[in-house]
Formats: C-alpha cells, sequence, structure tokens
C-alpha cells in the first residue's frame, strides 16, 4: 500500500490529473487528457512499468465520447494502472504510443477495427485484423446491433414442432 | 532462390487451433510473416454486454476452450470488487484446486502437444489420456467435462462432491508418478533435444517489447514473475510454492519449465485441500433479488490471474444495471501470438514455425475472442 | 437429404459403399470449441482407430469433414473452400448447438447459425460440446449410414449447387478470400 | 546432454504389461459411460411440478427456451398452460434454467447422446422421460448454494408492537427505498399474477417499474387498470401473491406492499398526472352510478377517461362507501381514501353526496336522466345470527359500528359508545377490524380492554386472513375458538350479562374439506354487550317492484353479463358486492369492466 501511496504522490506532482481512482489494492486509475497521455506512459515506463497488459476502449454512447483504457503493470510492485482518455466520439482520432510501448501495435488495431478508433502514427492500425469483409459499424460499437445482423445474414432455423403432445386430462 | 508464399494453418495438424500465420519462405527459412486471426472470433466482448451479469457465465468459459477456468475467475473477481463482496472461506479454496486442475490439464495437453511438432507421437497419446483423467475429476465436481462454470460471482456454484478429496489426491499421486516417465519420454528424447536446445530464443528485452508474460516471461527475466506470487489472488500468499524462473529462454527451457510448474500445482493443490476449511459456506449472493435483475455497482476495475500461458486479465465496466456495459478481454497470448508472430517468427525454419506457435504458448481463441 | 427414398445404389456403389464405411479419413480441421474433445476421441483413451478412422492433414485424401461448433465467417470460407477440395463422397458432421442453430453465439455478428444452409450435413450431435462417447456413437452412426448409402449430403451438394452457393454468398459477400496474400 | 544407458530402450518393455486406458469398446457403443452425479445432461422437466411460469427462458443465455402452449393444460391460478421447450441447437447446458427454476420441476439428467441427421429432433420438449423416451437418472439439479432466486420477503418496517393497540396510527409504515428495490429484484415478470389478479393489474410491469426507480411509470401502470391504488396497496385481499411463482418453493413477491411503495412515494404532482392524464376526449354520454364504493368509483373513473360525464350518487356524507366507513383507520388511513378519491373527482367524475338512491332520487328519474346506470350498492344491511335473543336492542352490528368509529377517527363524529366487557362475534375480517377497533377504543378510553372474541372455527380454519389473527391476539383480544354461540343471555332485568356456547370441533372429512361439528356441550362467556359481525346483505329497496320480479337474484347476487350488464335491463349495469359478493379488488374490476360496456352499449346505440 505504501508503494501505491507514493506512486498517486508522484503522478499528482508531475501531472493533472482529472481524476485518481483506487478499485483495489494494486490497482490505480487515472484519467488524463489526451494532451498528456504519452508523457504520463513515458513516465511510467521509465518507472517500472514496462509491460502494456491491455489496451482498449470503451463506448460511452450518451456522453458521445470514447474512452481509451490504458493498462500498464509493474511486475515488482505488482500494481496495475489504468490511464483513461476521452476522445470525441464523431472525431475518434488519436495518436499512436508504439513508440512508447512497441506491444500497443496490434492493440491500436484491435480498437481501430471495433470502434473505428484511428491511431495517427500506427499504418498497420487501419487494416482489418480479426473481421473480413466488413461492411458495417464497428462492431463493438454501443449502436452497433448485432443481432439485427446476424438475422440479416445469418438466417435462423425455422422450428416446426410436431411433437407437442396433447394432455389427455390435467386438473 | 525464389521467394514463395505458404500459408501455416487454419487447417494444419501442427497449428494448435485454427489459427494461421501467413508466411514468406526462401528455401526453408521464413523471411516475413503475418498473424492472421480472427477464424474464432465470435464477438465475446459484444455478447456479453448483452446478458445478464449470470448469464454470461455460460458464455465466459467458451473464450478459451484449453483452460476456461481463469476466464470464470477473473469474471467473478471482477464482480467481486466491483460490488464489494467477501467471498467466504472455503470458496477460496475450492477455487484454487479448480484454477490448479485446469493449468494441470491445460500443462498435460501442451506438453503431450509438443510431441506433435516434434515429431513424437507418443507424448501427445499420452498426454491427452493422462489430461481426460483430470477432465473425469472436473466432471464429479462441477458437472461437465470441459466448460465448467463452476467459479462463480461470489463463490464456487456448488460445494465440493463427498469423497472428492480422496479421488483428487489419488489423481495427483498418479501424474506426479507419470512425469518421470513424460520427462524420459519427451525431455530426453534426442529428438527433441536437437530441435529445442538453443532454437527459438526469447530474449529479455523481446519479452518487454511484446508484453509477453507467464512461463516466456520467467524464463527470460530471470525473476519469479508470476501473478500469483505478485499480487495473489484467492489463497496464493497462503500457500508454499515457488515457481522456476531463469535468464535464457529457448524452446527447450520452455517446456522443461512447465514439468516444473506441473509439479508445482500438485504441491499447491495437495496444501488446498490439507489447507481449507471442511466445511462452511461456498457462496455469498452478489446483489438481492432473483438472477435476472442482479445488478453491479457501477465502476471500472480490472482483474487478472495468472493462467498456464501468462496474465490473463479481464477489464470490468459496469454502469450498475444488469448487465455488463463493457468487458474487455487480455487474452495471454495475444502479445506473442499477433506482434510475436510478426516480428519474430520470422529468420526461423519453417519446421520450427508450429514448435514456434508451441512454446510460445499461442493460443487462437483467447486471442479471437 | 431424403432420407427414405429407396436404394437405388448400383452393386458396385454397394460394395464401394462398404469399403468407404471402414476406412474413413477424417480432415483435421479443428474449427470451433468441440475441437477439444477430439484428441481424447483420436487418442488412446477412446480411439476411434477401433473404428477404422483416422486423421488425415489434407483436404484432398480425406473423406469426413468435421465442423466441430461454430463458425465464424472468416472460417467459413476456408471451410467452404476445404470442402470442395475434398474428393466425393465426402461426408459433415455437425458438432453441438452451434451448428444446428448458432448455439450460445446466436446473436453474434461474427458466426454463422445455421451449417446446413452452406454445407450439406449428414449427421448432428448434440451437446455443448459432445463428450467424445457422443462421438464415438456418431461416428458409428455415420459407418452405418455410409454403408447403406444414406449420407448422401454431397450428392445434395452437387445437385442444389446453386442454392448453397446463394446461401454461402447472401452471408459471406465472396467465398474465396482476395487479400494480399492471395493476389 | 547427459547421454542415455544403451539399455534405457528396455525400459519400453514395461508398457506391455500396463493395463490399457483405452475404455473398452462396450463401454462406449453399447452401455456408454454413466456420466457423473452432477453431470448436465439432457434436461428433464417434472411435468407435475412446472407451473409453466418462463423463468428458465427468461435466464437463458442462449435464447433456447420457448414455452409452448400445451393443448389441455387449463390456465389456474399460480399455472400457466405451457411448458419450456427446448432448442439444442441452441443450448449451452450451463444449467442456469435448472437453479432458478421456481417450482424445482427442470432438472439434467445423466443422458448426453443424441445423434440424428434430422435438426428437428434437436428441437425437444422435455418431460419426465428424456429425449428419447428412456428414463435417466437425475443428475444435476439445484441446490441452496446454486440457488438463484431470492426467497425470502424483504421486512417492511411497522410501527412498535408497543401501544399500537392503544391508537389508530397506521400498523405498516411502508418500504424504504432500498427494502423496496430489494423486494422488487425478486421478481421473476412471469405474470401468473396478473391472471389472478380480479382486476388483471400489470403487476411485473408496476414491479420492474419500482426496480428500476421510475414511480411515475409505476403510477402510470397502476391507473391503467386501477383507479384505487392507495386502498388497494393497504387492503387488498392480494390473490396475486397466493398465485405468485416464487410462493412455490419460498415466499411470494409482496406485490401489495410494492403497489403501495409507487403510491406512497410518487410525488404528489406525478400521481395526478398518472390519474389525469388519461382523460382525453369528451363524448355526449351521461351515466349515472348508484353507491361512491369501489365498483363505483373505478367504472366512474374509467367512463371519464373515456370521456363520458359521470356522476355518483352517495347516501352517506362523504364518497368512498365501504373504504370510507367500512376498514377501521389503522389499515385505510383516511389520507390514502382521501388521494384515491381526490385523484377521481379530478379526473371529473362528479360526487352527489347524501343522496339515496330510492329515497331522494328514484331509479326510474336516473333512467332518464341517464344514458346508463350502474348500480354498485353494495351490502350495507347486517346479518344477524339465528340464535336466542338476537333481537335484543343491545346486540350491535358492525357496519354501523365501523362507520361511527371511522367517523370519530376522521373527527367528524364522537367516540362510539361501548360498554366495558364485549363480545365480539364473528370470523372474518370485518369482525376483526370491529374487534381491534373496540380494543382500541377501549384501552383509549379506560386505559384497559376486555374483547371477547367468539368463532366457530379454529384459528387456522378462520375465514380472516393470517395476519389479522395473529396481530388481534397480540394486541390483547381474548380469543374464544371453537365455540358456536346459541343464546344471548339475559338476566331478569333484560339486559345482556353473556352469551352461551357450544363447543366445537373442525375436523376435517375423506374428501379434505374442514367441517365442523358442535356438540351438546354449553359454554358461558360472559360480557355486557354483543357485536355480530357474520357478514352483510345487500338493499334492493330502491329497486321498483316490478323490475325487482324481473331480476335474477340467486343469493343475494344479481345476475349479470360478462361486462356487468343486467339481463333484460341493457340500459342497467351492476357490479360490486351485490354481484361478486365482497371483495375490494373484484369490485374495482367490475367498475371497470362495467365501464367498457357501458361504453360498448352506448356506442351501440349510436
Amino acid at each position: 500500500m505504501n508503494s501505491m501511496n507514493k506512486l498517486v504522490e508522484e503522478l499528482k506532482g508531475r501531472f493533472t490529473l482529472l481524476e485518481v481512482l483506487l478499485p483495489d489494492q494494486q490497482q490505480l486509475i487515472v484519467d488524463i487528457d489526451q494532451m498528456h497521455l504519452h508523457a504520463l506512459l513515458s513516465h511510467l515506463k521509465a518507472t517500472g512499468f514496462r509491460q502494456l497488459s491491455l489496451l482498449t476502449a470503451v463506448d460511452w454512447i450518451e456522453e458521445n465520447t470514447f474512452q481509451l483504457v490504458y493498462i500498464v503493470f509493474n511486475w515488482d510492485t505488482g500494481i496495475h494502472v489504468l490511464v483513461r482518455t476521452k476522445l470525441p466520439r464523431d472525431k475518434a482520432v488519436f495518436r499512436t504510443i508504439t513508440g512508447i510501448y512497441p506491444g500497443a501495435q496490434y492493440y491500436e488495431r484491435d480498437v481501430h477495427e471495433f470502434f473505428g478508433v484511428a491511431f495517427e502514427g500506427n499504418v498497420m492500425s487501419f487494416k482489418p485484423l480479426f473481421l473480413e469483409l466488413w461492411d458495417e459499424l464497428p462492431p463493438m460499437r454501443k449502436d452497433f446491433d448485432p443481432e439485427a445482423y446476424s438475422r440479416e445474414k445469418f438466417p435462423e432455423r425455422p422450428y416446426v414442432p410436431q411433437f407437442v403432445p396433447k394432455v389427455e386430462v390435467v386438473e | 532462390m525464389k521467394e514463395v508464399k505458404l500459408f501455416l494453418g487454419p487447417q494444419h495438424p501442427g497449428m494448435h487451433g485454427n489459427y494461421s500465420a501467413h508466411m514468406y519462405v526462401e528455401g526453408d527459412m521464413i523471411n516475413k510473416s503475418y498473424a492472421l486471426p480472427g477464424m474464432l472470433h465470435r464477438g465475446f466482448e459484444k455478447l456479453m454486454e448483452r446478458r445478464h451479469w449470470m448469464g454470461n457465465l455460460a458464455l465466459i468459459p467458451r473464450i478459451c476452450v484449453i483452460e476456461p477456468d481463469p476466464n470464470e475467475m477473473v469474471y467473478a473477481m471482477s464482480i467481486e470488487k466491483l460490488a464489494g463482496i467477501e467471498v467466504p472461506e472455503r470458496a477460496h479454496w475450492i477455487r484454487m484446486i479448480i484454477l490448479e486442475l485446469a493449468r494441470l490439464a491445460a500443462n498435460l495437453m501442451a506438453i503431450g502437444g509438443i510431441g506433435a511438432p516434434v515429431g513424437l507421437y507418443t507424448s501427445v497419446y499420452w498426454g491427452v489420456a493422462d489430461r481426460d483423467l483430470v477432465l473425469d475429476i472436473f466432471e464429479k465436481i462441477t458437472g461437465a467435462r470441459v466448460y465448467h462454470m463452476y467459479i462463480v460471482p461470489g463463490g464456487v456454484r456448488k460445494d465440493l462432491p463427498e469423497g472428492i478429496e480422496e479421488e483428487i489426491l489419488g489423481l495427483l499421486d498418479y501424474i506426479e508418478a507419470r512425469l518421470p516417465e513424460f520427462y524420459d519420454l519427451v525431455m530426453r528424447s534426442p529428438i527433441f533435444q536437437t530441435r529445442t536446445r538453443d532454437n527459438i530464443l526469447l530474449p529479455e528485452e523481446v519479452v518487454w517489447e511484446l508484453g509477453v508474460t507467464g512461463i516466456g516471461m520467467r524464463s527470460a527475466v530471470n525473476k519469479e514473475y508470476d501473478i500469483r506470487k505478485v499480487k495473489p489472488y484467492a489463497r496464493y500468499d497462503q500457500v508454499a510454492f515457488s515457481l522456476p524462473y531463469g535468464p535464457y529462454s529457448d524452446a527447450f527451457t520452455r517446456v522443461d519449465f512447465k514439468y516444473v510448474e506441473m509439479a508445482q500445482s500438485i504441491s499447491i493443490i495437495r496444501q488446498s485441500i490439507e489447507k481449507m476449511p471442511k466445511e462452511g459456506p461456498v457462496r455469498a449472493r452478489i446483489a438481492t433479488g432473483s438472477a435476472l435483475r442482479w445488478r453491479v455497482p457501477p465502476g471500472m476495475v480490472y482483474s487478472c490471474v495468472e493462467s498456464a500461458r501468462g496474465e490473463y486479465g479481464y477489464l470490468v465496466v459496469s454502469d450498475g444495471r444488469e448487465m455488463p456495459y463493457r468487458i474487455a478481454v487480455r487474452g495471454s497470448s495475444y502479445p506473442q501470438g499477433l506482434l510475436g508472430v510478426e516480428k519474430y517468427l520470422p529468420g526461423h525454419r519453417i519446421d520450427d514455425a508450429s514448435l514456434w506457435m508451441d512454446t510460445m504458448g499461442v493460443c487462437a481463441p483467447e486471442i479471437d475472442r | 437429404m431424403t432420407t427414405n427414398s429407396k436404394d437405388m445404389r448400383k452393386t458396385w456403389e454397394k460394395i464401394a459403399d462398404y469399403f468407404r464405411a471402414h476406412s474413413i479419413w477424417m480432415k483435421w480441421y479443428c474449427t470451433g470449441c468441440g475441437a477439444i474433445e477430439m484428441p481424447p476421441t483420436m487418442t488412446s483413451r477412446f480411439d476411434m482407430e477401433q473404428l477404422g478412422m483416422g486423421p488425415m492433414a489434407t483436404p484432398r485424401q480425406a473423406d469426413v469433414l468435421l465442423i466441430t461448433g461454430y463458425l465464424s465467417a472468416k472460417t467459413l470460407r476456408r471451410v467452404i473452400y476445404s470442402y470442395e477440395q475434398m474428393q466425393d463422397p465426402k461426408y459433415v458432421v455437425g458438432f453441438g448447438s452451434c451448428t444446428l442453430n448458432g448455439g450460445i453465439y446466436f446473436d453474434s455478428y461474427a458466426t454463422m447459425t445455421r451449417l446446413d444452409h452452406y454445407l450439406p450435413v449428414d449427421l448432428y450431435i448434440a451437446g455443448c460440446m459432445p463428450r467424445p462417447e457422443a462421438i464415438m456413437n456418431a461416428f458409428d452412426t455415420l459407418i452405418k449410414m455410409i454403408e447403406k448409402g444414406e449420407a448422401k449430403g454431397w450428392r445434395h451438394y452437387q445437385e442444389n449447387h446453386d442454392w448453397y452457393r446463394k446461401n454461402q454468398l447472401h452471408s459471406l459477400k465472396e467465398v474465396y478470400v482476395k487479400d494480399e496474400f492471395h493476389e | 546432454m547427459k547421454n542415455k544407458s544403451m539399455f534405457s530402450p528396455l525400459k519400453a518393455w514395461k508398457y506391455l504389461v500396463k493395463e490399457p486406458v483405452t475404455i473398452p469398446k462396450k463401454m462406449v457403443f453399447d452401455e456408454p459411460r454413466e456420466a457423473s452425479d452432477n453431470y448436465r445432461g439432457f434436461h428433464v422437466n417434472d411435468w407435475d411440478k412446472c407451473v409453466g411460469c418462463g423463468t428458465c427462458g427468461e435466464i437463458c443465455p442462449t435464447n433456447a427456451i420457448t414455452m409452448l402452449p400445451i393443448e389441455g393444460l387449463v390456465e389456474s391460478d399460480g399455472h400457466k398452460p405451457e411448458r419450456p421447450a427446448i432448442d439444442y441447437g441452441r443450448c449451452s447446458f450451463c444449467a442456469l434454467c435448472v437453479d432458478i427454476c421456481t417450482s424445482d420441476s427442470l432438472a439434467m439428467s445423466k443422458e448426453y447422446i443424441h445423434i440424428s441427421k434430422d435438426a428437428d429432433t434437436f428441437y425437444f420438449l422435455p418431460d419426465s422421460k428424456g429425449i428419447h423416451q428412456v428414463e435417466f437418472d437425475i443428475a444435476y439439479n439445484r441446490d441452496e448454494v446454486s440457488e438463484l432466486l431470492d426467497l425470502n420477503r424483504y421486512e417492511i418496517e411497522e410501527i412498535p408492537h408497543e401501544g399500537r393497540n392503544q391508537s389508530f396510527m397506521e400498523l405498516i409504515k411502508g418500504y424504504s427505498k432500498e427494502m423496496a428495490l430489494a423486494e422488487a429484484s425478486r421478481c421473476v415478470e412471469c405474470g401468473v399474477c396478473t391472471f389472478t389478479c380480479p382486476a388483471h393489474m400489470n403487476i411485473p410491469e408496476y414491479i420492474r417499474s419500482v426496480w428500476q426507480g421510475d414511480l411515475k411509470e409505476g403510477a402510470d401502470w397502476l391507473y391503467e387498470t386501477n383507479p384505487l391504488s392507495n386502498v388497494c396497496g393497504r387492503i387488498c385481499t392480494h390473490k396475486c401473491e397466493t398465485a405468485c411463482v416464487l410462493g412455490q418453493r419460498g415466499e411470494p413477491v409482496a406485490i401489495r406492499w410494492l403497489k403501495r411503495y409507487i403510491v406512497d412515494n410518487t410525488p404528489e404532482g406525478d400521481f395526478v398526472e398518472a390519474a389525469t392524464a388519461k382523460v382525453s376526449r369528451q363524448i355526449n354520454g351521461r351515466v349515472g352510478i348508484i353507491g361512491s364504493g369501489p365498483a363505483g368509483l373505478s367504472c366512474g373513473y374509467y367512463l371519464r377517461t373515456m370521456g363520458y360525464e359521470v356522476d355518483i350518487y352517495e347516501e352517506k356524507e362523504l364518497p368512498g362507501g365501504v373504504i370510507r366507513y367500512g376498514a377501521p383507520e389503522y389499515r385505510l388511513p383516511e389520507a390514502s381514501v382521501k388521494a384515491d378519491i381526490d385523484n377521481i373527482e379530478k379526473s371529473g367524475v362528479k360526487f352527489i353526496t347524501g343522496t339515496k338512491v330510492g329515497r331522494d332520487i328514484s331509479l326510474e328519474a336516473m333512467k332518464n336522466k341517464y344514458d346508463a346506470v350502474f348500480s354498485a350498492s353494495g351490502y350495507w344491511i347486517p346479518k344477524v345470527l339465528k340464535i336466542d335473543n338476537k333481537d335484543h336492542p343491545g346486540i350491535r352490528f358492525s357496519p354501523h359500528f365501523l362507520a361511527e368509529a371511522r367517523d370519530f377517527t376522521r373527527g367528524m363524529g364522537p367516540m362510539p359508545q361501548f360498554h366495558e366487557d364485549v363480545i365480539v362475534i364473528g370470523g372474518g375480517d370485518v369482525s376483526f377490524d370491529v374487534a381491534r377497533t373496540l380494543n382500541r377504543f377501549q384501552r383509549m378510553k379506560n386505559g384497559r380492554a376486555n374483547v371477547r372474541f367468539i368463532a366457530r372455527k379454529p384459528e387456522e380454519h378462520l375465514a380472516a386472513s393470517r395476519e389479522e389473527v395473529v396481530e388481534a391476539k397480540e394486541e390483547g383480544v381474548v380469543y374464544h375458538l371453537d365455540r358456536s354461540p346459541t343464546a344471548v343471555l339475559l338476566d331478569e332485568k333484560g339486559t345482556i350479562y353473556g352469551v352461551e356456547v357450544a363447543l366445537c370441533e373442525t375436523v376435517m372429512d375423506e374428501s379434505g374439506r374442514a367441517k365442523t361439528v358442535c356438540s351438546e356441550e354449553k359454554e358461558i362467556i360472559y360480557g355486557t354487550e354483543v357485536y355480530m359481525a357474520v357478514g352483510n346483505d345487500p338493499d334492493f329497496v330502491y329497486f321498483p317492484e316490478a323490475m325487482l320480479s324481473r331480476l335474477k337474484i340467486d343469493r343475494n347476487k344479481i345476475a349479470v353479463n360478462q361486462q356487468g350488464q343486467v339481463e333484460g335491463f341493457p340500459w342497467l349495469f351492476a357490479g360490486g358486492d351485490i354481484v361478486r359478493g365482497p371483495d375490494i379488488i373484484s369490485a374495482v374490476a367490475d367498475g371497470h369492466k362495467a365501464a367498457v360496456g357501458i361504453d360498448e352499449y352506448l356506442m351501440s346505440l349510436k
């Protein structure tokens, strides 16, 4: 817990954090604006957070924003830091972090494919990854309805229940 | 020599699962390669947003078929953190037994499977048959062989059946006795040694560059980097175990570590059976009401466990309704399966490609989701 | 597939079917979760070689295509491709819920819902996933069906190729993959 | 690399004598290995236990379960004529359906092999026999750990027991927000309650509104079928709760209290708006209503929502009938009654109080004045037990006493007169109202009470609801049960000094019906005043002689058609007690039905 307090203090001292949350003892959530995200990540990487565990996005459709979540991990202290930033939904463009964490390359491609967030500086990220010949909205967006798509594209089996018995006398 | 395009997978016996790599080959050297994932993409993360917190129980184990239980565990852990639930003591120990049995099964499969790319088919036969005995135990505990749906938010779904502890201990004795035989068969086989020693190296920089975790990481960075040690969940802080680590990671070490880890799993299960409270509650309710109306307080939390291939995590976001708002999955082998294939598979020979996939622990379903 | 039509086979076909039935090569393509129950079935615990079956790596030499569970659109393209490479007579077995009506992925944007829209299925196995015992019994049933000449999905595919192709195109847009690797 | 010994290949020989791991062919094909005791195989459903609620289909993460209507099954209270059919093209064998089954009928068996080329055979209606009509042992079954329902009710807050028998303060305080949410979250939305509720209220919908915290929507749902939610949220007979599927294994959802939670907590403006928003178009048509009890109010309100002009005639000073002059304050506070009736008045219904049909205005005159008449005059003439000295003037009856008591508690009259030692004869809810009211009065006035309660039946067979019996006892009413009154005893001066009772016994006969047999053995219960609360009769004097003879009246109930139309008199509709016997929610339902019937009738005339 001590190293956690120190970390929070240090980050607060160096950066203007919009919000700091502690969901559990070894986890820290920090919200930061887009401008300072790279600096924060570089700093974290330099101070022991050498691993990018996950990069993903959350579609807050009611606020009309995408929230990018960068999860970095320090194996020595066991602390995960979730760095979050928000992007406008209609102008979902951000800069790549592959310069800091090269492992982000495919995560960015992943987020681009499923949310439509473009990452400038990561050419590969614009190519399709999991989906092939996809022609709809990016599927993880909240306004995409997978069931309707599935019904349209992949017809269901219409069953003919011929087996339904007639019950003689039931009180 | 002319450069040739070559597929590895998806329907290749050396490929574990429905996964593919596009390779540009000159002679038998791979010059360039790209992973082609998505053959197992089912849109899990989307589907999970469309089901109740409890209904997702049926969905989550299906993300990774080799070792489904870490999925259940991280999901349960996330919800417990969000809702602030205390899991009953006995449930923690039962969860550990289940997770370690799952690791054992996955490692048996992996050790058996390693025989395929090197041409040692006996090990496949042995590994799979012994894994089946673990599945029999799973069937008795959870009611299914592969998709257990046993670790639920708040605890476990049902108490252990009576007398299962003896059966588990019996199985552990059997597997422990089998391990040296496996070792003789696989590790001491000259073919295997020739193929794996000083082959398919994983230097420390690459580990950090890609974000490789699990055995790959431990064998390269010379530190006991394991989620069970670094941030213990369940009751891993109350059992004694030590994991192998080293500074030099070649294919041989990585397979070798699997053996050691199996022995550790066996030891953890034994300790758990001994230490766990013999009775007591095994499940806490996560919310009031019927499961149709269980709600999880709003928030965002990341939970991770150590699967047989490394850090396995879920990012769970709740907006306080009866369904998750967003769940993102961190598959353990995502880094090496995608970026790794692109950057570090080139330079190897074609015949080592499946060995590369295998010893790096590339698991298609958890990458594709 | 017509099941109760009279046995119209010529004598040589009957003989051929007898031999086909007892030497089946199963195509080694793990399309979905159900594939995890294949290793126990193939190896010593359940040992499908008892039935005269063995795995085969290439489609051209294989007789049976196992669809072990869900098929994403991406896999379906490759499965169709593989199926069309297989030589007649060829048989398709659908594993578990997903091949029947989509299974748990019924509302997924990525996976198909019913397999018999795209490929002729000779046999389905219930379960999610089917146990090795069920798989073994299914193989046994399949062998008997082949022997009796009842497994005629491949012929159905030939005769109704247009219908199948229409469905395939509707769901997949393009059946054969074209990307930078397939110039 | 350490070289192996040259003899190491010999090790392989030891495997020659090892037992093979292969499962014998026989155990795969002839008798497939038995699954474990916990195995999630194919479903089995015990049709005798299944109530067709469809909760299994709700929880199913794969949409595999459809409820199929089964011909031959009859819909009844708590039972739907449907059974779950399972699509094995969807099922993921998660057994959540088993864990949540309300009636404990679904389970999973050890059967696991089904192979067919016919896809239709994978759609299957489970019964106890399994998919191939071969019985297998039941394997996976729910236990209390895997339970997915919440079987116990959340406690509703009550005023302290101490001292509650000395005032007319309302007993139940109502749910707090957390408790209401918790209670509402127990509902599985099966909707069997809607069928049982006489008014077919949208119960699952308004419980859902509570759960989602949208009380305005909840109030809208209430006014859809019931304009007296304040009243029904307190004193409804809640037949819905007896039907509730959660009652199969646990305690039913507290539907009545949740309804009460909505009415108590909806902001007043929203509540009025919910009531008045439905009143829209104006229609040329006037309807007169006799009696402003629940049936009359309900009919009047729904006629207003259809745009008719409505006048309700009430004999007494205030509208409301039994809800204003019957139920005691501690169960139904005046403010609640007022809130409901005010809302109905705001919807445009006109009350003509102090006017008795038959005395101040004739039915004939009403017929001429209005396009249709709805009669809901209720039961107001007390029944008299046929015992000795039954006509003694010292015997008092429930309707008058309760009306007086009500007037007192709302500050419109003096405290009724009563003696110090009283006897109440009854057994139903009303007799408990009398006894508990007397008990309170006595304690308020004298600081002590002596109320003796006589009923023929034992405690568990009393017609009154359970909580009445328990609470009255707690409050200090003395029970003399299993006793049948035979005479009111008078002394020489002609004043009452007690009631003679015969000892009775209630036994179950062969058909399982309770039967009360009284012996010759007698006993005297002392008291100087007797209150009879053994039911009431209707008063049909307002019907002209010629009409009365043409009405079909059976056991005090007028025969009407489905919509409340009186046979032979198309302009006359009837409802409430005079059609159905006493029950508030049924009266509300009657009023609503009659409103629809009147609308149809008047439309047909145009």
